[in-house]
């Protein structure tokens, strides 16, 4: 190897290890990197670069690295293995079918070279401009812009006058109006069903027991205590009940009919 | 053209974070000055910016940017923030109208719930409600009532344009809650079929 | 002297803690003026302070006082240095600023190596390189983009002005590798056409 590429760093080894030098591959922002390195050791232009001596640059420099029993990052050696490959297709006839053919190959490292090397340039350009804290400064302490919310209260002359009459109503002596709500009480199921139960002799369905105009919240109450009234007179012994299962019709009739 | 002088003791002057005295510009400029020449400079500087939007002033021998007093409302700009009224104020504030002056204790005893103080101070905030002196009681308790501005926001000419007591009921201002939501709701009639039944 | 629309947006610009653009000015002054209006006026205020110690400058559009960039010796020394930027953050950050949006796919395919999670973190957090929503393709990848924290902090006034962007586009190095090849690959084409001809 004639040349280390001048931001090789050589750093001295551990003291027990004193007869091996340390190569950092830590220089390098992966292999492409390193191939750019490389090739700006060739003091050409990207364009007029030689891919194969670029190639046979990078074989020998991680060669020479293994010799010296440094550890080399797995993808540094995956694009030396693919660089060999590019290489012997480089060297031996070409192949008029193969495809991609190993010349497009070789400029598509090409491209991304360059685009890799424009954008370090940028980046040193950009690092480079009057940056702000260390070329121009700022106030240090401005007095800054400051929006104030003033609290602005809005209430409708409605909203006053009913709040009042609300004052007022809490004020007044308290009169509760409870508004009754249909619903039969077990006393009036009780009642209605001794005397239905006398009148039918079969078995029937409780709901056979309501009056037919009873319905929407009236009738789900009269449901309720009808059910109450049927399980109170079974206890008394009145009636017998029966059921063929859970949530199936309840029926009954008198006991002993 | 201003002078690189010049030029050097404005820009510290403005990027410090703290106001300078001449010693101190002259000790950054390498000494080569005397503080009388660095004062010198620093009158030009602030006779300069006279009159515009930016000022040098000095305070205490030290010299620092600001921006001109008269100026300072741009800086701090206010912005209406509209909220509504709560329930509770909208009822004390009604108290303190159709009342007035009354003392906390008597707002707490028409409400027949404690009010707090913040209530109170937001009417006063909205400028609807002033302190109107004192009540010549035991305590000597503060009372309150409406202002100008409360007569303004709701549209009335005096106190005396509030409906009375008789026009709220007619409005139906003074029906009970629920009974009024169940007549909104439609469901008196069932509770009429009920008590026929 | 100096009228008192000028003095304002003046005494604005400098105190404002962040940069303003022509829209902010307006609105603080009660939306009177066109953000055209207050554009020119800021010229007039930035052409005053010219060549003096304190610019008036422009950076994505907004605008704020700072140092001129040759006083930095004699005001650097109390400085802290800028954050230092790591090769890898500083590449990252020049890919995003030349090709944004951009992907991080796209960022590494440039780079030929993964960025790390840190080094786009670093960017986001000096609050010089935001996501921009997500590319429609398969995956709806994030894209990021640079932000005018990062136009102030590189005193650029747009991002026209980031240093050889155009001849790098004429070049057609910010083109992807592909489409690059593509033209290379049609060039050659027709050098072989000709030769055939």
């Amino acid at each position: 190897m004639e040349e280390l590429p001048l931001d090789f760093e050589i750093v001295p080894a551990a003291p027990e290890r004193d007869d091996a030098l340390q190569l950092s591959f830590e220089s390098w922002e992966g292999p492409l990197d390193l191939l750019l390195t490389l090739a700006r050791s060739q003091k050409v232009d990207l364009k007029q670069i030689s891919i194969l001596g670029l190639v046979e640059q990078y074989l020998t420099f991680i060669a020479e690295a293994r010799e010296l029993k440094l550890e080399v990052a797995a993808d540094y050696l995956v694009m030396a293995a693919w660089l060999a490959y590019l290489k012997s297709a480089l060297l031996l006839p070409k192949d008029p079918l193969e495809d991609p053919s190993p010349d497009e190959l070789a400029l598509r490292l090409q491209l991304r070279l360059q685009r890799l090397a424009a954008m370090r340039e940028a980046a040193a350009r950009l690092l480079a401009r009057d940056r702000v804290g260390r070329d121009v400064f700022l106030r240090a302490k401005p007095e800054g812009l400051r929006d104030i919310k003033v609290r602005r209260w809005d209430a409708s002359l409605y909203d006053l006058l009913s709040a009042y009459g609300q004052v007022k109503l809490r004020s007044e002596p308290v009169v509760h109006m409870v508004s009754r709500r249909p619903v039969i009480t077990l006393d009036a199921a009780l009642h209605h069903l001794q005397r239905m139960i006398g009148v039918k002799l079969d078995w029937a369905e409780l709901s056979d027991f309501l009056p037919p105009d009873y319905d929407g919240p009236l009738r789900r109450s009269a449901i309720a205590s009808s059910f109450v009234a049927a399980l109170e007179l079974a206890r008394q012994g009145r009636v017998d009940l029966k059921q063929e299962g859970a949530f199936e019709p309840l029926y009954l009739k008198a006991s002993g009919a | 053209m201003i002078d690189d002088l010049e030029r050097a003791i404005e820009a510290m002057l403005f990027a410090s974070d703290t106001p300078l005295d001449a010693r101190q510009v002259a000790g950054r400029l390498g000494d080569e000055m005397t503080p009388g020449e660095v004062r010198a400079i620093i009158q030009t500087i602030a006779a300069r910016h006279a009159g515009s939007g930016i000022e040098l002033v000095e305070r205490g021998g030290h010299w620092h940017f600001q921006t001109p007093a008269d100026l300072a409302h741009l800086l701090r700009r206010e912005r209406d923030d509209p909220r509504k009224l709560s329930r509770a104020a909208a009822e004390v504030l009604a108290i303190v109208a159709y009342h007035e002056p009354v003392s906390r204790a008597e707002i707490e005893a028409i409400r027949g719930v404690q009010t707090s103080k913040g209530t109170l101070d937001v009417l006063m905030e909205a400028e609807w409600v002033a302190p109107a002196g004192r009540r010549e009681v035991p305590g000597r308790p503060l009372i309150y009532k409406t202002t100008d501005a409360f007569l303004q926001h709701f549209g009335l000419t005096s106190r005396k344009d509030l409906p009375g007591i008789e026009d709220l009921r007619a409005a139906g201002l003074l029906d009970p809650v629920d009974l009024a939501f169940e007549e909104a709701m439609g469901e008196l009639d069932l509770v009429k079929d009920g008590e026929e039944a």
